[in-house]
């Protein structure tokens, strides 16, 4: 019975305590502002009642040198406490308490989830949502079907995303000098700061944002440059697009937006691009890849995919052909592309590069010259300008613009060369020019340019030895920001920032499409907007986010009955006709590409500076989920690395986890060496995001700073890196290869071999594959259903199955998110992750074959198979994990005792156990983040996937309401859900039309380790390839 | 058990098993003497202090793992079990001499087990209350460890009776209690005779109490012996199903190492193995301790380290048999985990094990060293580790690399493991020295049977 | 006990072999009610004093056999009739995973009544007994040897019985306080 | 040698062998009982309520409809409380100054809600849905008690897994025609068993193996 305790501590079902307050306070805002408006929302968060609420709900967390310390010493406590409930044979359930509404708001039917439509700004750049809202607190993040940049996916970063909006360490007040302020006391210094800088237009006032695609705010800042004439208006986006935007002001003249049509294309070619898993229109550009190459029977057609790239990716990965280059040899590989294809090739002198066979690159020509106008060739957001102007004018010269290469007006609000732009604020703060900068989120104190120095310009040092600091050059520095970060620290005033559930806004799409961000809940942290900030330094303070947007919008669409077109735009998630129509840009005649490239310079070994897979630039470090999401292929969680290729590692005689120093132009870094197969030789990767010294409880010191290395002239890659082995050992935590002893490759090369010689992987090329569709079958005596001593179980009725097409899994992690965030899975920590009690569902499973050098890498999910004969299920004592009529092999938490017996007898290895008390029950704003519909684990318990069980209840209740059957489509599980690709299908396996039945009906259908006969309602269709017939090896 | 009637005695069993010159009253007084002395001996109290203390480790580690979760442990998904089951196993293994040595050479008729069986017998008690805390402490939520029996209850929900961990339970617990009864049963007249020579009061009464009035009656006698052979007849298949049970958690298993048909003799072959090496160990010291040279002879431990050959080669055969299947059964995942366990990471306790359980013991072929007690002492030592080693080498090597290369995982024992270890042997030898302080550790009234048949013999000629 | 002032006669013998005789002469003598206190088992001695056949092994069979239906029966009825689950496919009666707890459960059955069995039909436990009494009586835990012939006895007479017993060559008679 | 004992001790020691079993068996007995006991179940207790709310005068006397306040059980999981609003939209009109609806006043007063205890409570890893239950004709006195004699809301029954099977085993035992559901005065039929198997039929109720099934309650 402890769970009858423990669940009260946390919403597991909606706890009537929090549902109450977060609801009234909603429901308060209808009765303020009617439907869906949210004006006066920070009158309300101003009034004394809120205050309290919040106060009662969100307590302050003290500051804790390290969090772990402290939740350690709390579970202790709720252990002992849980096992002393337990102990107690028979336990009688608490009283609970019923706190109805006031007055009800009409479109909440208690214990229904409502969903709302809006959109996350990635570096600026939109992706359409849907958020899950149980009783007035955002649950659960997914995509909208309806946006074109999601089609229904939503990556990791979006979906993690909810639980930074929740997340205990964003800063709750309004700082001054460190010390809480109030929001009316930072209207009065911003109403001096007016008054002073009217007078002087703005002198000596700059702005300094990140990228900005909002049109309303946009419009503000310029309203506000209006105003101030003088004043000045900067971005800096630390993994920005300079050199996209650069490479096509070279091009053609002007800035343009590139987005590309995958759906169209037949031959791609990337240059060192990771278009499937990031940058904008990521998940688009993965479906329409992943269409593209749908097998449904041995007729079916294939697109193929070129890529040659430094750092092993995703992308690279799902190459037929791929090659490791280093990245002064891309450059090369496409200034030779470009000269064979007769293309503007810069007029100087061809380098062909070394690490591409010599046939290779006429095939290659040959290929893209067949298929103009169905090819694409695109260059990665981090190569450089050449780079990109080379892919320009190869395009054109394929004749792919406007048919697979669409060109638009650029969808920054704003576009100019950031860094530069930085530099500019840099050297006005130098001189003293800068009286006054107004920090728009951001934190470039920690992530600008080394060569900038920012930081001693926020923070002078010393002229004399131990002198007095000197004040900084800068009068007034105020910080608008999610997190009291780097920056705040240095800044006069700290505002928190509402997170984009909290606030109203809007952002374009990579196709510039419009989206109305719309809020889901009052801000939790009195937090304020961009909008809301920006409406106070125009004079305006009165004015909300919402009525800014939903004006500026009016404006815009002068038509008629506007609300409507408002409401549905609100309501779709997309506000129609906004996306920007293609326009034809002739390249500039003869344009100079040379120079420009960022790696040149004395040879020697070339570093490579790349965001973070799980963190990004640094913005998520606190984010629990993404930190310990495993880095696709290197499964690293909670750490960077400075990655290497095996023979370059061999050569330099270093081993995985040594720390080496790194040294380049005067500036040194001490990071944990990573060896990567695939990884080009004498080049190393080193990921930004990390080495934070005040990111919060999670992110605050862990991995190592790589921006310290980065300068503006050298953003992304660099020459000429020494490396010192400094013969320490840096331990890290994967989820993967735990069972390496010593750190030589060879027990990576043994697994892969394992893996491929247990089948667990199924490859064959197109070609292989028409010539002999059943390559993959599972083979007879395998499959009989007699192969037991006891009659089969019939399933009648609904059989829930589900089929991973392994052929469209890009490994993008989008599975593992959604199901942490769908199914409350706890995060652990690093040292958990490293004794091998990570606690995710569903895993990437990453295998490589050929040569450790240049392998082919392979993806699979791998989550509970659903045996019908499921080894666990015997073996439990208690009855704990059971098989239901439908074929789902059942997790009975509540019974659970704990004996772990079910998960040794797991030949899949897919079961979690609670070897410690992991779910946090103490930090109360995790509450309301939690799925009601699934019971949150305490310690001591087995948990495992369950096919989303609390989805298939719903549907099934819901059909049963309306006198029907559950229609196909109707249960997506989370996984399947955010799957960009759809590799991910659920459904009734009995119902021989579902989408489900179709898939598990191919040939390519098989399962894993069939000869055991668990016969398994997961399997898996084998991966095929379409390599180029004539490039040997 | 007929005593006067037994066969002349056979030709290897030249030597005595009870020195010269005893009759029914010196033995009675000499071994009661042991327990109804008024003074305890210094080295009891100081082996019992250092055996308590062990024991409070065993507590502290209990209670902290209470506190804080299996975490504590080196456990981890793929390695779901490791100390944990393994000192299981080795607890319950060690047991099974005891009830072998009473039950089973007593249907053999085997006369020199007497000297030696009560002892035996109380070390598989202990054993078992070692074993027993186990599948207790490994639970995720031991709290809730009574789900495991059938009772009526609010859920409606019964066991899952399907699984090997139920059958353990009633194995196990049918093991102690008869185990128990068959202990008690045995000490009954001797009881008597502590009530009938103890000098205090309170000793009396409470030999009294115990003994419940046996008085030695010749109708008692009769009905006596009646009940020790059924029991004997019914603790024998016990003791072989206990291990059984025992071995299917592991056979009952899909895993590669476990799932094999040769586990249950060879894990019965295996626990008699590591419980005579136990006797072995425990009997060593006692007679040295306690003078009892002429009880627990030579012939005695001669005898104990043939069964050790016997047994150890039985299980040598186990292990040459899980090596033939794997690579007779062509399946490649059993080869695979062979070859890991020979070459892979836990190689070195591997070969250990086999040095321990196979290589070392077959010293005892020679009888010079069957003869030579220290040899004996060291080489019992030796297997008690390899049978330990064994049962680790089951679980661990085969967990941690079964079908799926991406799930391969380590297991390093932290110290926590160590001491819930180290802590039960300290609770077994603290059990044991009260029980050899307050219980006559040898089986008077059947030494009293040796003496009247060793008297025949010598009449006889 | 009222009927006779004394329980009976003990008889005290030095060794196994003087009881064994002295038991079966008394017998031919024609008395019934006797017992005889040994500190070990003596072949033949109970038949001596009259007494042949036990119970207990009829006992132990039926312990065991209502071990062994309880332990399948409740198996049986918790799995198919009480809560019958789809437990790995398996069918709901898997009786082959039943045997272990049936068996061991019919060796508990048999053991426990084996045990209880032999006390019950000793009448243990008796802390108090008539033949405590005699003063030597302790050394029947230890080396001596004792019978009694009871004054339940029909052929008992106080003296003549006391005459014949002497008669046997025992070391000692001593009378049996009640 | 001397009698260690007196007479009695043989009649005690017999005893006291029977009397060990029987305190193991009267103390399982104790325990069983204490859980069935209203002290655990609470079945029968009245709860205090913050407003002596009597379902009594309002269904059995005045006829309001479940569904008037309890507005979502057709719909949702939850059968939803009332909000004070509905409360005041007749006691704005009736008893408008009665003391004992001061608490009633006050919240809407005050903006502030009206705190119940829960009578019929589960755990939190129980996932009871009380709109699929009155779809397949499970009436609201079937689990809920007679709730229209009820002046004072009490737990009618004990909400153990055991009670929960008893309904999901056999369901024709108790379910009654749509008609009758909100019916707080029905009485099973005599013929209920031919009625309850017929209306299983027309239900679509799903057989005992789903019915029972764990994820049908726990997830």
């Amino acid at each position: 019975m402890i769970f009858g305790k423990t669940l009260k501590l946390m919403a597991g079902k909606d706890n009537p305590q929090e549902r109450l307050d977060l609801v009234t306070i909603r429901a308060r805002l209808e009765e303020a502002s009617g439907r869906r408006t949210w004006q006066s929302l920070d009158e309300l968060a101003e009034t004394q009642e809120f205050k309290n609420f919040l106060h009662h709900e969100f307590p302050h967390v003290p500051e804790k040198s390290s969090g772990q310390v402290s939740r350690r010493d709390a579970l202790k406590f709720m252990a002992a406490s849980a096992a002393f409930a337990g102990l107690t044979a028979c336990t009688k359930l608490p009283t609970e308490k019923i706190v109805p509404y006031v007055i009800a708001p009409e479109e909440i039917v208690p214990g229904k989830p409502l969903f709302y439509a809006t959109a996350m700004p990635f570096a600026g750049i939109a992706t359409g949502l849907l958020v899950e809202s149980h009783m007035g607190r955002p649950t659960k993040i997914e995509g909208n079907p309806l946006h074109p940049a999601s089609l229904g996916a939503a990556d990791a970063f979006a979906q993690a995303s909810i639980l930074t909006l929740y997340d205990p360490d964003r800063p709750q007040v309004v700082t001054r000098q460190g010390r809480i302020s109030t929001w009316s006391a930072f209207l009065d210094a911003i109403n001096e700061l007016r008054a002073d800088q009217l007078v002087k237009k703005g002198e000596g006032l700059r702005i300094l944002t990140e990228t900005v695609t909002s049109p309303s705010l946009a419009d503000q800042i310029q309203n506000f440059l209006k105003q101030f004439p003088q004043a000045k208006w900067h971005q800096y986006e630390p993994a920005g697009r300079d050199t996209v935007r650069e490479g096509s002001r070279v091009a053609f003249g002007e800035y343009v937006n590139t987005y590309y049509r995958f759906d169209r294309a037949d031959v791609i070619l990337a240059l060192d691009s990771d278009f499937l898993c990031y940058g904008p229109g990521a998940l688009r550009y993965a479906r329409d890849f992943a269409d593209k190459r749908r097998i449904v029977d041995n007729k079916s057609t294939m697109n193929r995919l070129y890529v040659v790239e430094s750092t092993p990716s995703n992308t690279g990965s799902m190459a037929d052909h791929r090659w490791a280059l280093g990245p002064r040899e891309i450059e090369g590989f496409a200034r030779t592309l470009a000269q064979q294809l007769g293309a503007n090739s810069g007029g100087v002198s061809i380098t062909a590069p070394a690490g591409i066979p010599t046939d290779a690159i006429p095939t290659i020509v040959r290929d893209l010259q067949n298929h103009k106008g169905t090819s694409i060739v695109l260059a990665g957001d981090q190569q450089s300008p050449a780079v990109h102007a080379l892919a320009h004018t190869i395009n054109h010269a394929l004749g792919n613009n406007g048919k697979t290469v669409i060109y638009t007006d650029p969808i920054e609000a704003n576009p100019a060369d950031q860094t530069q732009s930085l530099g500019e604020l840099a050297a006005d703060i130098r001189v003293g020019g800068v009286e006054t900068l107004i920090i728009i989120g951001g934190n470039p104190l920690y992530n600008a340019p080394a060569n900038y120095e920012l930081r001693s310009l926020f923070f002078p040092l010393p002229t004399t030895p131990g002198g007095a600091r000197p004040a900084s050059k800068v009068k007034l520095k105020i910080h608008l920001s999610l997190y009291n970060n780097e920056t705040s620290e240095l800044c006069d005033w700290h505002i928190p920032q509402a997170h984009y559930l909290e606030s109203w806004g809007d952002a374009r799409a990579y196709d510039g499409t419009v989206s109305i961000i719309q809020p889901l809940i009052a801000p939790l942290y009195d937090g304020k907007s961009a909008h809301e900030l920006f409406a106070a330094l125009s004079g305006e303070p009165g004015r909300t986010a919402h009525n800014i947007v939903h004006d500026y919008w009016k404006n815009q669409k002068s038509i008629k009955d506007y609300e409507i077109f408002w409401e549905t735009s609100l309501h779709d998630g997309v506000m129609a006709g906004t996306a920007f129509a293609p326009k034809s840009v002739p390249p500039a005649a003869n344009y100079n590409v040379a120079g420009g490239d960022s790696s040149t310079g004395s040879g020697g070994i070339a570093i490579i500076f790349r965001p973070d897979p799980t963190v990004w630039d640094g913005a998520f470090s606190n984010n629990g989920w993404l930190q310990e999401l495993p880095k696709p292929i290197t499964k690293l969680t909670w750490d960077n690395v400075a990655m290497l290729s095996p023979g370059t590692a061999q050569r330099l005689g270093v081993t995985k986890g040594e720390v080496v120093e790194l040294r380049l132009a005067g500036r040194a870094l001490r990071a944990p060496v990573w060896v990567a197969p695939g990884h080009a030789d004498e080049t190393i990767t080193v990921h930004l995001g990390y080495g934070r010294t005040r990111a919060g409880r999670l992110g605050t010191g862990i991995g190592f700073n790589a921006y310290a290395l980065r300068t503006s002239d050298r953003p992304w890659s660099a020459s000429g890196v020494d490396i010192i082995k400094t013969g320490e050992r840096y331990p890290l935590a994967y989820t993967q290869y735990q069972h390496m002893i010593s750190q030589d490759q060879k027990e990576v090369e043994e697994e892969s071999v394992a893996a491929f010689n247990r089948q667990l992987v199924r490859v064959a090329t197109i070609e292989e594959f028409r010539k002999d569709p059943d390559f993959a079958r599972d083979s007879e005596e395998n499959t009989r259903a007699d192969d037991s001593l006891y009659p089969p179980y019939k399933y009648d009725g609904y059989a829930w199955g589900m089929a991973v097409d392994t052929n469209s899994c890009i490994g993008c992690n989008a599975c593992v998110v959604a199901c942490q965030s769908e199914n409350n899975i706890p995060v652990v920590g690093k040292e958990q992750v490293s004794v091998g009690r990570a606690m995710h569902w569903i895993r990437i499973d990453t295998y490589f074959r050929g040569g450790l050098d240049d392998p082919e890498t392979y993806y699979e999910p791998v989550l509970c198979m659903h045996c019908e004969n499921a080894p666990c299920e015997g073996v439990c004592p208690v009855g704990a994990t059971v098989h239901s009529p439908e074929g789902l092999n059942e997790m009975v938490y509540n019974r659970c005792v704990g004996t772990r017996y079910c998960s040794n007898n797991c030949p899949y290895k897919v079961r979690r156990f609670n070897f410690e008390l992991y779910s946090d029950w103490t930090t109360p704003s995790l509450v309301p983040l939690r799925n009601p519909n699934v019971t949150v684990r305490s310690r001591g318990v087995m948990e495992k996937c369950t096919y989303c069980v609390q989805r298939i209840n719903a549907a099934k209740i819901k059909s049963e309401l309306e006198d029907r059957d559950v229609r196909d489509g109707d249960i997506q599980t989370a996984c399947q859900q955010s799957c960009p690709t759809q590799a991910l299908v659920f459904g009734n396996i009995n119902d021989p039309n579902s989408r489900v039945s179709k898939l598990k009906a191919q040939s390519r259908n098989y399962s894993l380790v069939a000869e055991l006969n668990t016969r398994p309602r997961t399997t898996y269709l084998a991966r095929l390839r379409n390599p180029n017939p004539e490039i040997k090896g | 058990m007929g005593p006067l009637n037994t066969q002349p005695p056979a030709e290897n069993e030249s030597r005595p098993l009870i020195g010269p010159g005893y009759d029914f009253a010196s033995v009675s007084d000499k071994i009661s003497s042991i327990v109804l002395t008024k003074g305890t001996p210094r080295g009891w109290y100081f082996g019992f202090a250092i055996a308590f203390s062990l024991m409070m480790l065993l507590l502290y580690a209990a209670s902290y793992l209470l506190m804080t979760g299996i975490g504590i442990w080196g456990n981890n998904i793929p390695v779901g079990w490791a100390f944990d089951i393994t000192n299981f196993v080795w607890w319950i293994g060690i047991g099974h001499a005891g009830t072998l040595i009473s039950a089973i050479l007593l249907l053999l008729r085997q006369k020199w087990r007497t000297s030696i069986n009560r002892f035996a017998e109380a070390m598989t008690l202990f054993a078992v209350a070692c074993a027993g805390t186990f599948p207790l402490l490994h639970m995720g939520r031991p709290w809730l460890a009574y789900w495991l029996f059938p009772y009526p209850n609010p859920m409606g929900t019964w066991p899952q009776f399907r699984s090997p961990l139920v059958w353990d339970v009633f194995a196990v617990s049918t093991y102690a209690t008869v185990s128990l009864l068959f202990w008690f049963v045995g000490l009954i007249p001797d009881l008597a005779t502590l009530r009938d020579r103890a000098k205090n009061r309170a000793s009396k009464i409470i030999y009294g109490v115990l003994s419940m009035g046996w008085r030695g009656s010749a109708v008692h006698w009769h009905r006596y012996e009646t009940a020790s052979l059924l029991l004997a007849g019914l603790a024998t298949p016990l003791v072989v199903s206990v291990h059984t049970v025992v071995s299917f958690d592991f056979s009952a298993g899909v895993i590669p190492g476990w799932h094999s048909t040769i586990f249950p003799p060879y894990f019965v072959a295996g626990a008699i193995y590591s419980g005579f090496a136990m006797v072995m160990t425990l009997a060593i010291p006692i007679r040295a301790f306690y003078k009892l040279e002429d009880f627990i002879t030579m012939r005695h431990l001669d005898n104990m380290a043939k069964v050790l050959v016997a047994t150890g080669m039985i299980v040598a055969y186990g292990y040459m048999m899980e090596t033939f299947m794997a690579f007779y059964s062509g399946s490649q995942y059993d080869r695979y985990m062979i070859m890991n366990r020979m070459t892979g990471p836990y190689a070195f306790e591997y070969w250990l094990l086999i040095l321990c359980n196979i290589a070392i013991p077959q010293a005892l072929w020679s009888k010079r060293v069957r003869n030579t007690i220290p040899a004996l002492f060291i080489i019992s030592l030796i297997i008690n580790v390899g049978m330990w080693l064994e049962r680790f080498i089951i679980i661990v090597t085969s967990l941690h690399r079964d079908f799926l290369p991406s799930s391969w995982g380590m297991y390093y024992p932290t110290r926590w493991d160590w001491a819930t270890y180290v802590g039960t042997i300290g609770l077994f030898v603290a059990l044991l020295f009260l029980f050899l302080r307050f219980l006559p550790m040898i089986s008077i009234f059947e030494m009293r049977q040796l003496v009247a048949e060793t008297d025949e013999g010598a009449k006889k000629d | 006990m009222r009927k006779h002032p004394i329980y009976g006669l003990m008889a005290e013998f030095a060794t196994p072999e003087e009881l064994l005789h002295a038991a079966h002469t008394s017998s031919k003598a024609g008395y019934k009610r006797m017992d005889a206190f040994t500190p070990l088992p003596i072949e033949g001695l109970s038949e001596a004093v009259g007494f042949h056949r036990t119970l207990l092994p009829v006992i132990v069979l039926i312990g065991g056999i209502m071990g062994g239906s309880t332990g399948f029966g409740m198996q049986y009825y918790a799995n198919v009739i009480g809560f019958p689950l789809n437990i790995g496919g398996k069918p709901y009666d898997s009786w082959p995973a039943f045997i272990p707890i049936t068996f061991e459960l019919t060796i508990l059955g048999a053991a426990l009544s084996a045990v209880l069995g032999l006390l019950a039909l000793n009448g243990l436990p008796t802390p108090y007994h008539p033949v405590f009494n005699v003063p030597e009586f302790e050394l029947a835990s230890r080396s001596h040897f004792f019978l009694c012939i009871k004054a339940r006895d029909p052929k008992f007479d106080l003296v003549k019985t006391k005459e014949f017993m002497e008669s046997l060559k025992a070391r000692k008679v001593s009378e049996i306080q009640a | 040698m001397a009698q260690i004992f007196h007479r009695s001790t043989n009649t005690l020691s017999r005893l006291s062998i029977y009397g060990a079993a029987f305190i193991v068996v009267a103390l399982g007995g104790g325990i069983y009982e204490i859980n069935e006991s209203p002290y655990f179940t609470e079945v029968n207790v009245a709860q205090p309520q913050p407003v002596p709310f009597s379902h009594k005068h309002h269904v059995s006397e005045l006829g309001i409809d479940c569904r008037y306040c309890h507005t979502s059980v057709e719909k949702s999981s939850f059968a939803g409380v009332p909000p004070t609003y509905t409360c005041m939209s007749c006691h704005s009109q009736i008893w408008v100054n009665s003391p004992m609806l001061e608490p009633v006043r006050a919240s809407l007063r005050t903006n502030r809600s009206i705190e119940w205890t829960r009578v019929n409570a589960l755990p939190d890893f129980v996932y009871f849905d009380h709109s699929i239950h009155i779809k397949k004709g499970v009436g609201c006195t079937t689990c809920h008690g007679p709730i229209g004699e009820m002046p004072i809301t009490w737990r009618a029954n004990t909400l153990y897994m055991r009670w929960c099977l008893g309904c999901h085993r056999q369901p024709e035992l108790y379910v009654r025609p749509r008609s009758q559901i909100f019916n707080a005065a029905y009485q099973p039929p005599n013929n209920q068993l031919a009625l309850g198997q017929e209306l299983v039929k027309v239900y679509k109720i799903k057989n005992q193996k789903q019915l029972t099934d764990c994820v049908t309650c726990h997830r």
